[in-house]
């Protein structure tokens, strides 16, 4: 841990610049949630940053490395070390899927330089396996179930059915509705843990089961996510489910999602969104830049991806150094505002990085005016409320 | 019952889909004879070799084999117990060379093959014998051949050098000289005659000549029932055996 | 039974008759230690010449590619179902160095040895069939047991996988990958000389004539299903000590080791090296690992696009894999540089 | 009851895409003696080009329920033309390699164009409705699949088994370089059979794309299972496969309903039970034991 | 009918086959005898279109057929016997034998095949291969007859057969030929072959090496054998 801010004027950044990287999925399912787009957000607030500071900025040197990690954590595994080690990459981004963020969190640890996680949803990373060195930025499940089973049991109805696909992250995510239902005064009347993977692609046993159940659910929350979501929503409108009463809640879901299943298939759905790009006028102005860049609408993963890259640039700026310790000194405990943090805060407890969510209801299609204008916000749900507490689990 | 017989069969029998091939077949081979089998092309001879040698089970019916039961006893088994044989529609190992073929004989009843540790080269024991086998049979000089690049005939050479690699106490040959031009057939006739001493040998053979030469008990099998059985001079005038199978003119012959 | 078909095997082993293990055999005593040479530098080349951690990633591979040949190019069977071998040995070996905290060799000992464990049922069942049924049967079964880790969260902590799996080794400092990659190199060389041993044992013999004709190796007296089924729980157990040493080598296990695209690439790198020929495992390994660290890197997005052309043009224009066209051609040129 | 009759309908439901696929598979194994791994690859396509028809070409589903078939089969026989028959005298390993490594390249080439979220995909209006079986109704959709797909397996027996086509091709497979020799030009049979195989792969996708999620993966894990009904059925067995194939979703469903506890037996069951089948009569429930030697 | 004119043909680098000509009149049955190894069932192959690796003039009727594919030439009215009979396990008897098209004049009608192999009617439904090695070596005769071939090209038919039957193949030649089919045979057979031949040829080593009339193969019996090896 390096002394001073200012100490060693000529070695204050590791070869004269700062190396940014983004470990992400260019080639699967996460492949348009971020992707190769996620590094023109990036690209984006490097160009903003040297806009901001002019000759003022720590470097002019700064650059972006990339690498597909196809979701497979070995393959994250070396990629990440390679980034850090001979790619010079000072600071690691995204990395979705829990498993290959998971890796890369202990990669960071043993090399002792940062990454700030965006696209994997596990709270491990802010538990049992939080570091010093790794940031959780954006979305977790806590903050998916959280939101959307309380606000759902709220203003849609109070009886669950839970379906979940039978791994991890679904079983945590039925753990963590099931919390906030039963906390908001509703009640689980019925879950099923559904094969995962799914190959027979059938929900018809779940699906017709929720109806009779007794007491009748008014919601079904479904956990299942990409392609297994989409069998869901498909059966679920096949078996005209919302005829019969009982509504739709989806755990995890992305605007790419609402897009391949068309508004009309999902309309009326709740679901937890970390940022949405027509939410505000500063967001629709970052919309607006990114697609002229890349010809498409922002995901959250895109815009916290911009934010990421941007933190932690100002924060090497205000530091003077890319050396870690005090970059994560001087982030630790930091209150920040831009287009994707609202009212956020670094957390030095556990560096989970909380700001508000928004509780987000599909359109019915007809108020569907513009391409991927697909949601309003039901409620922006405050920074403090839409995360978990630090978990004891952590020690740094 | 089977008194001294070798090998023995009682009420063999062996049905595929409906059809039965093999049907409540008696057979007493006695040690060191050559004992043949012939009969109508689907009498069931080599369906009766595949259930001695254990490649078909019996639908019913008991296998003895030196007064111990092998019926139902796996191929491998059987060969173990000292039973070789050829194959009537050539059957060999096509990109082993024809002296790697009587080798890997030879080996089999040794347990080598086992040691997945140990060199090959502990294999080189078994050369001067092969050598010997291959030029008993006539290929001395194609050892170093593959046997997918020999012609038919030299293939059921071949078969027969494998058949004999094993040392069998009893040896089925199917068709030992179908496809072999005249020197061959003579060449084999000599050779089975050659190790017959201390072995037992059944043979299923249409040619009624090598049949004459080299047989002492002969079973002619029709529709899969024994027709008759006796000696070679005796069998070749029955009356039955000419309309079944010899034709007239042959049988005068 | 006598078809005519050409196995894979018996197309690799074409150019050099009888069979490519025979021939191998027999080549030159002087090529084969130069051989032996050039791979041995190369091998302790790696290291230094490429990132360490793809070096390490080579060296299991080169395991487990050497493993499937073994039955591929020696027994004549595909197995599409590897992984849960190699998959099963890194989690085994991955619980084992977690729990017991033993050092890694012993952690990755035991992991191999409970690959060879789960092989003996599923060779059990897959060996009663052969050619392309064996493939679809080891296929099915692979993707079992990958359920069956999926669902058994207690044990394999599901789609988080295993993680923290230490290097320990009587206290010595490997958590740099230069130095590990030396620690294993001795373990791997010895896993790959046991597979040379195999196929150029009289076992290995038998397993030709195996490959070759079932029936008539029953009939000279083999219990083929038992060969078959040795030879399929030591391909396990090789493709067991490469997955042991991955699973230390990335000090966690995910899911991803047990599915069935990981046994698909096994055998893509056997086909692009060379069916038949250890070497050419060995050095498919090589060259598979380092183009997908390098196309990872190179913004291209479309990886299948690569492997599966690969496979499509060997398949189509040098079955014999790239080990495999380079013998045929060394031997051309040797010949006509003779004449 | 009701409940029982619903669950079972459901299970012969995913079952008849098992069936389709299996029935395929075994088309193209009976006669070409090749184990396509690209069928799933061709479902996908299947999905994928009734989408593509829809949103870039407003054609609907009727039409593609033709089109798409008809198209796959086409490039199915230039496959066959162009790689495969290429392979004939070769160990059907080759061909199992070369569809692997096509598989790849098709679900990347998919990828690259469009992406791998999900494509809607509507189901067609006439359809969309439910019909009433007294206990239950149910969608018409699925009505429709069943029935269909029951008409495409019992078509394809007949023709394969009661007409000479399947004699000549199962001829033309099994020796390609005998056959000639009896005056029949193998490549104007197998070309086609191929094709016909590839488009009953096509045909089961266009019916999943209402159902199912359309997306270059939809194919992948799917055709793993769909190896172990053909393995299950007896893989030369057109009736086994297609037997099977029903069979597994009838059990799965079973499974899903009545062990919802436990999701890994109807996750694993397939394979349990072709475990079972491969002990008790190695060659599938309706294959042929090969001759003994 | 049929004219071979300085045929040659390889495996690989080996020749097989060195310059062989000869001819078959219509209505001929001619042999072709030697040792084994000496080529005669691949000149058989190369008259049938099958082999690869060949040079030479192949004439039928005075066509020039050499390039026509396999099937052209069946279509021609060559019939195939082949030396592994060739038997199809994934077909029936009876699918086996109406398998070929027919292409002749004179097809037997199956019946009539039945009629003569009795063997193969009662196991007309089973898989070919499941045949016994005779049956089979029937099947294969008798498809070729069935297809109504004019120009038989047998390679050692009577190979497995019982003595009986033998004969009767002996039989059905002289028939096929009574209705003018022309037949090239391979035998090594020489006391079945002079009593079905008009004319032989001796084959030694790739190439003719004696066209001989069928008395005067008879005349000169033993010194042939000798030369073929006794
Ligand atoms: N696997 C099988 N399935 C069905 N039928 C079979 C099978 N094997 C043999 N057969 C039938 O059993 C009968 C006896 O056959 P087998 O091969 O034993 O005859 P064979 O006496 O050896 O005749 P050949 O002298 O012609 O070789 C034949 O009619 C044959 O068709
Ligand atoms: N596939 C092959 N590869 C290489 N050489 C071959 C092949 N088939 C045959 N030969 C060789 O070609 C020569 C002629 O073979 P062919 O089968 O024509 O002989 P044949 O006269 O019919 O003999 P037989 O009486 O044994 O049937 C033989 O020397 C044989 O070794
Ligand atoms: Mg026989
Ligand atoms: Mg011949």
């Amino acid at each position: 841990g390096g002394g001073g801010p200012q100490s060693g004027g000529d070695q204050k950044l590791t070869g004269d610049k700062i190396v940014l990287g983004v470990l992400n999925d260019q080639s699967g399912a996460y492949s348009e949630l971020s992707g190769r787009n996620s590094v023109k957000a990036v690209e984006m607030a490097i160009a903003d940053f040297k806009a901001k500071h002019g000759d003022q900025a720590v470097t002019e040197d700064i650059t972006v490395e990339t690498a597909d990690h196809q979701n497979k954590p070995d393959v994250a595994n070396s990629k990440a070390a390679e980034m850090y080690d001979r790619k010079g990459v000072d600071l690691i981004l995204d990395v979705p899927t829990s498993s290959a963020a998971l890796k890369v969190a202990d990669v960071a640890k043993e090399k002792k330089k940062l990454y700030f996680n965006i696209g994997a949803a596990t709270t491990e990373l802010t538990g049992k396996s939080c570091n010093k060195y790794t940031f959780h930025y954006a979305y977790d499940t806590y903050m998916l179930a959280n939101g959307t089973g309380r606000v759902t049991t709220e203003q849609v109805g109070k009886n669950w059915y839970i379906l979940y696909p039978n791994y991890a992250f679904g079983q945590d995510m039925e753990k963590s509705f099931s919390a906030a239902i039963t906390a908001a005064g509703g009640q689980v009347v019925g879950k099923d843990g559904a094969p995962f993977p799914n190959t027979s692609g059938d929900y018809s046993t779940y699906l017709l089961k929720a109806p009779g159940l007794n007491p009748k659910p008014q919601v079904l929350g479904t956990m299942q996510a990409g392609a297994e979501l989409v069998n869901v929503v498909k059966q679920y409108n096949e078996f005209k489910l919302r005829d019969k009463g009982v509504g739709l809640a989806v755990g995890l879901m992305f605007i790419t999602d609402i897009h391949s299943l068309t508004p009309a298939a999902l309309a009326g759905t709740t679901y937890t969104d970390a940022w949405y790009w027509n939410f505000d006028q500063t967001n629709r102005e970052f919309a607006d830049r990114f697609q002229k860049e890349t010809g498409t609408r922002p995901s959250f993963a895109h815009a916290a991806n911009y934010s990421a890259a941007m933190q932690y640039l100002e924060a090497v700026q205000a530091a003077g150094t890319d050396d870690a310790d005090t970059v994560v000194k001087g982030l630790e405990g930091k209150e920040v505002n831009d287009v994707f943090l609202r009212n956020g805060k670094i957390r030095a407890e556990d560096h989970r990085v909380i700001h508000d969510a928004y509780l987000a209801q599909v359109k019915p299609q007809a108020e569907v005016t513009e391409p991927w204008d697909y949601v309003k916000v039901l409620e922006t749900i405050p920074a403090a409320e839409a995360f978990a507490a630090p978990s004891p689990d952590c020690k740094l | 019952m089977a008194g001294q017989a070798l090998l023995s069969a009682r009420g063999l029998t062996r049905d595929f889909r409906g059809f039965r091939a093999v049907d409540g077949v008696d057979l007493d081979i006695a040690p060191e004879t050559v004992h043949a089998l012939v009969g109508p092309n689907g009498a069931g001879k080599t369906t009766l070799f595949n259930l001695l040698t254990g490649f078909l089970r019996p639908t019913a019916g008991r296998i003895e084999l030196a007064g111990r039961d092998v019926t139902g006893l796996p191929p491998e088994q059987v060969a173990r117990l000292g039973v070789a044989r050829s194959f009537q529609i050539t059957s060999l190992f096509p990109q082993l060379t024809a002296g790697e073929h009587v080798e890997l004989a030879l080996q089999s009843p040794s347990g080598l093959g086992w040691r997945f540790w140990r060199s090959a080269k502990l294999m080189a024991r078994y050369h001067d014998r092969a050598a010997e086998l291959l030029d008993m049979v006539g290929l001395a000089d194609l050892t170093h051949a593959p046997a997918e690049a020999l012609a038919y005939g030299r293939k059921r050479a071949l078969e027969l050098a494998i058949a004999l690699a094993l040392d069998p106490k009893v040896l089925l040959l199917d068709e030992p000289t179908a496809g072999m031009g005249l020197e061959d057939v003579d060449r084999t006739v000599e050779l089975i005659a050659r190790v017959r001493p201390g072995r037992t040998v059944v043979m299923v053979e249409h040619n009624m000549s090598v049949v004459g030469r080299l047989a002492d008990t002969v079973t002619v099998l029709q529709a899969g029932k024994v027709l008759v059985e006796g000696p070679y001079d005796e069998v070749r005038a029955d009356e039955r055996v000419i309309t079944a199978y010899l034709g007239a003119t042959d049988a005068a012959h | 039974m006598t078809s005519t078909v050409d196995t894979p095997a018996a197309q690799a082993g074409r150019p050099t008759p009888p069979s490519g293990l025979v021939a191998a055999a027999r080549a030159p005593r002087w090529v084969r230690y130069a051989l032996l040479a050039v791979g041995l530098v190369a091998a302790l080349w790696l290291p230094n010449g490429l990132y360490p951690a793809v070096a390490v990633d080579i060296l299991c591979w080169a395991l487990f590619a050497v493993a499937v040949d073994l039955l591929l190019g020696f027994t004549g069977l595909m197995s599409f179902g590897h992984a849960a071998f190699w998959g099963a040995s890194a989690y085994v070996t991955g619980l084992v160095a977690i729990h017991a905290g033993l050092p890694f060799p012993v952690a990755v000992l035991a992991g191999a040895l409970a690959a060879a464990l789960l092989a003996v049922p599923i060779g059990y069942l897959a060996v009663k069939r052969t050619g392309i049924y064996f493939a679809m049967v080891t296929l099915a079964f692979a993707q079992m047991v990958y359920y069956v880790a999926n669902e058994w969260r207690s044990v394999t902590q599901g789609e988080n996988g295993l993680q923290g799996v230490p290097r320990s080794l009587f206290g010595l400092d490997l958590t740099d990958d230069y130095y590990f990659y030396y620690a294993i190199l001795p373990i791997v060389l010895l896993g790959l000389a046991a597979a040379w041993r195999i196929v150029h044992s009289p076992f290995g013999r038998v397993l030709v004539g195996i490959r070759d004709n079932p029936a008539r190796a029953r009939a000279l007296g083999y219990p083929v299903h038992r060969y078959k089924l040795t030879a399929f729980v030591l391909s396990g157990f090789i493709a067991g000590l490469g997955g042991g040493l991955f699973a230390v080598g990335h000090r966690f296990v995910s899911l991803d080791v047990l599915h069935w695209t990981t046994s698909g690439k096994a055998v893509i790198v056997v086909v692009f090296g060379g069916i038949g020929t250890l070497w050419g495992a060995v050095l498919g390994a090589a060259l598979v690992v380092r183009l997908e660290d390098w196309l990872s890197f190179s913004g291209f997005e479309a990886i299948g696009l690569v492997t599966g052309g690969i496979f499509v043009l060997v398949v189509l224009l040098f079955r014999r894999g790239i080990w495999g066209s380079a013998v045929v051609l060394a031997r051309r040129w040797l010949a006509r540089s003779q004449r | 009851m009701t409940g029982f009759l619903q669950n079972t309908f459901n299970g012969l439901v995913s079952g008849a895409f098992y069936a389709l696929l299996a029935l395929g598979l075994a088309v193209i194994f009976g006669m070409l003696r090749v184990v396509n791994f690209a069928h799933g690859a061709f479902y996908m396509l299947g999905a994928f080009g009734a989408y593509v028809l829809l949103s870039e070409a407003g054609v609907p589903f009727w039409a593609a329920l033709v089109i798409m078939p008809l198209g796959l089969g086409l490039l199915g026989m230039a496959l066959e033309r162009a790689v495969i028959h290429r392979l004939t005298r070769l160990d059907p390993l080759y061909n199992f390699l070369l569809t692997f490594g096509l598989t790849l390249i098709l679900q990347d080439l998919v990828k690259s164009r469009y992406g791998v979220q999900s494509s809607p995909y509507a189901t067609p209006s006439a359809l969309s409705g439910s019909v009433d079986f007294g206990l239950f109704d149910f969608p018409t959709y699925r009505v429709f699949i069943l029935g269909f797909a029951v008409l495409v397996c019992v078509a394809v027996w007949w023709a394969l088994t009661r007409t000479r086509v399947g004699m000549v091709v199962r001829a033309a497979t099994e020796r390609p370089e005998l056959t000639p020799a009896f005056g029949i030009n193998v490549g104007r049979w197998v070309t086609p059979v191929f094709g016909f195989g590839i488009a009953l792969a096509g045909l089961a996708g266009v019916l999943a794309a209402p159902m199912r999620a359309v997306n270059p993966l939809m194919g992948a894990d799917l055709i793993i299972v769909v190896f172990a009904v053909v393995v299950i059925g007896g893989l030369g067995s057109i009736f086994g496969s297609v037997a099977a194939g029903f069979g597994i979703g009838l059990v799965q469903a079973w499974g899903e309903a009545y062990l919802s506890s436990f999701p890994i037996v109807s996750q694993t069951i397939v394979f349990v039970v072709m475990a079972v089948v491969l002990l008790w009569r190695p060659a599938g429930l309706f294959g042929r034991e090969e001759a003994p030697a | 009918m049929l004219r071979i004119d300085n045929l040659s043909a390889w495996y690989g680098e080996a020749q097989v086959l060195r310059d062989i000509s000869l001819d078959v009149a219509a209505g001929e049955v001619v042999t072709l005898v030697g040792r084994n190894g000496a080529g005669k069932s691949t000149l058989l192959r190369c008259v049938m279109g099958l082999h690869p690796g060949q040079r030479g003039t192949v004439e039928l009727d005075g066509r020039d057929i050499g390039r026509l594919p396999a099937y052209r030439r069946a279509r021609l009215g060559l019939g195939w016997v082949p030396d592994d009979r060739g038997s199809y396990a994934t077909l029936s008897v009876a699918e086996n034998l109406t398998l070929p098209p027919t292409v002749g004049p004179d097809p037997w009608p199956l019946e009539r095949v039945y009629e003569a192999f009795p063997a193969l009617h009662q196991r007309r439904d089973s898989a070919a291969t499941t045949l016994s090695g005779g049956e089979q070596q029937m099947l294969a005769l008798a498809r070729v007859l069935r297809m109504g071939a004019r120009l038989l090209l047998c390679d050692e038919p009577t190979e497995g057969l019982s003595p009986l039957l033998v004969r009767q193949v002996g039989d059905l030649l002289h028939e096929a030929k009574r209705h003018g089919v022309t037949v090239l045979l391979v035998e090594q057979n020489l006391h079945f072959a002079t009593g079905v031949a008009d004319r032989h040829y001796l084959l030694a080593e790739g190439r003719v090496v004696e066209a001989m009339e069928n008395s005067e193969v008879r005349s000169r019996e033993r010194e042939l054998l000798s030369y073929l090896g006794i």
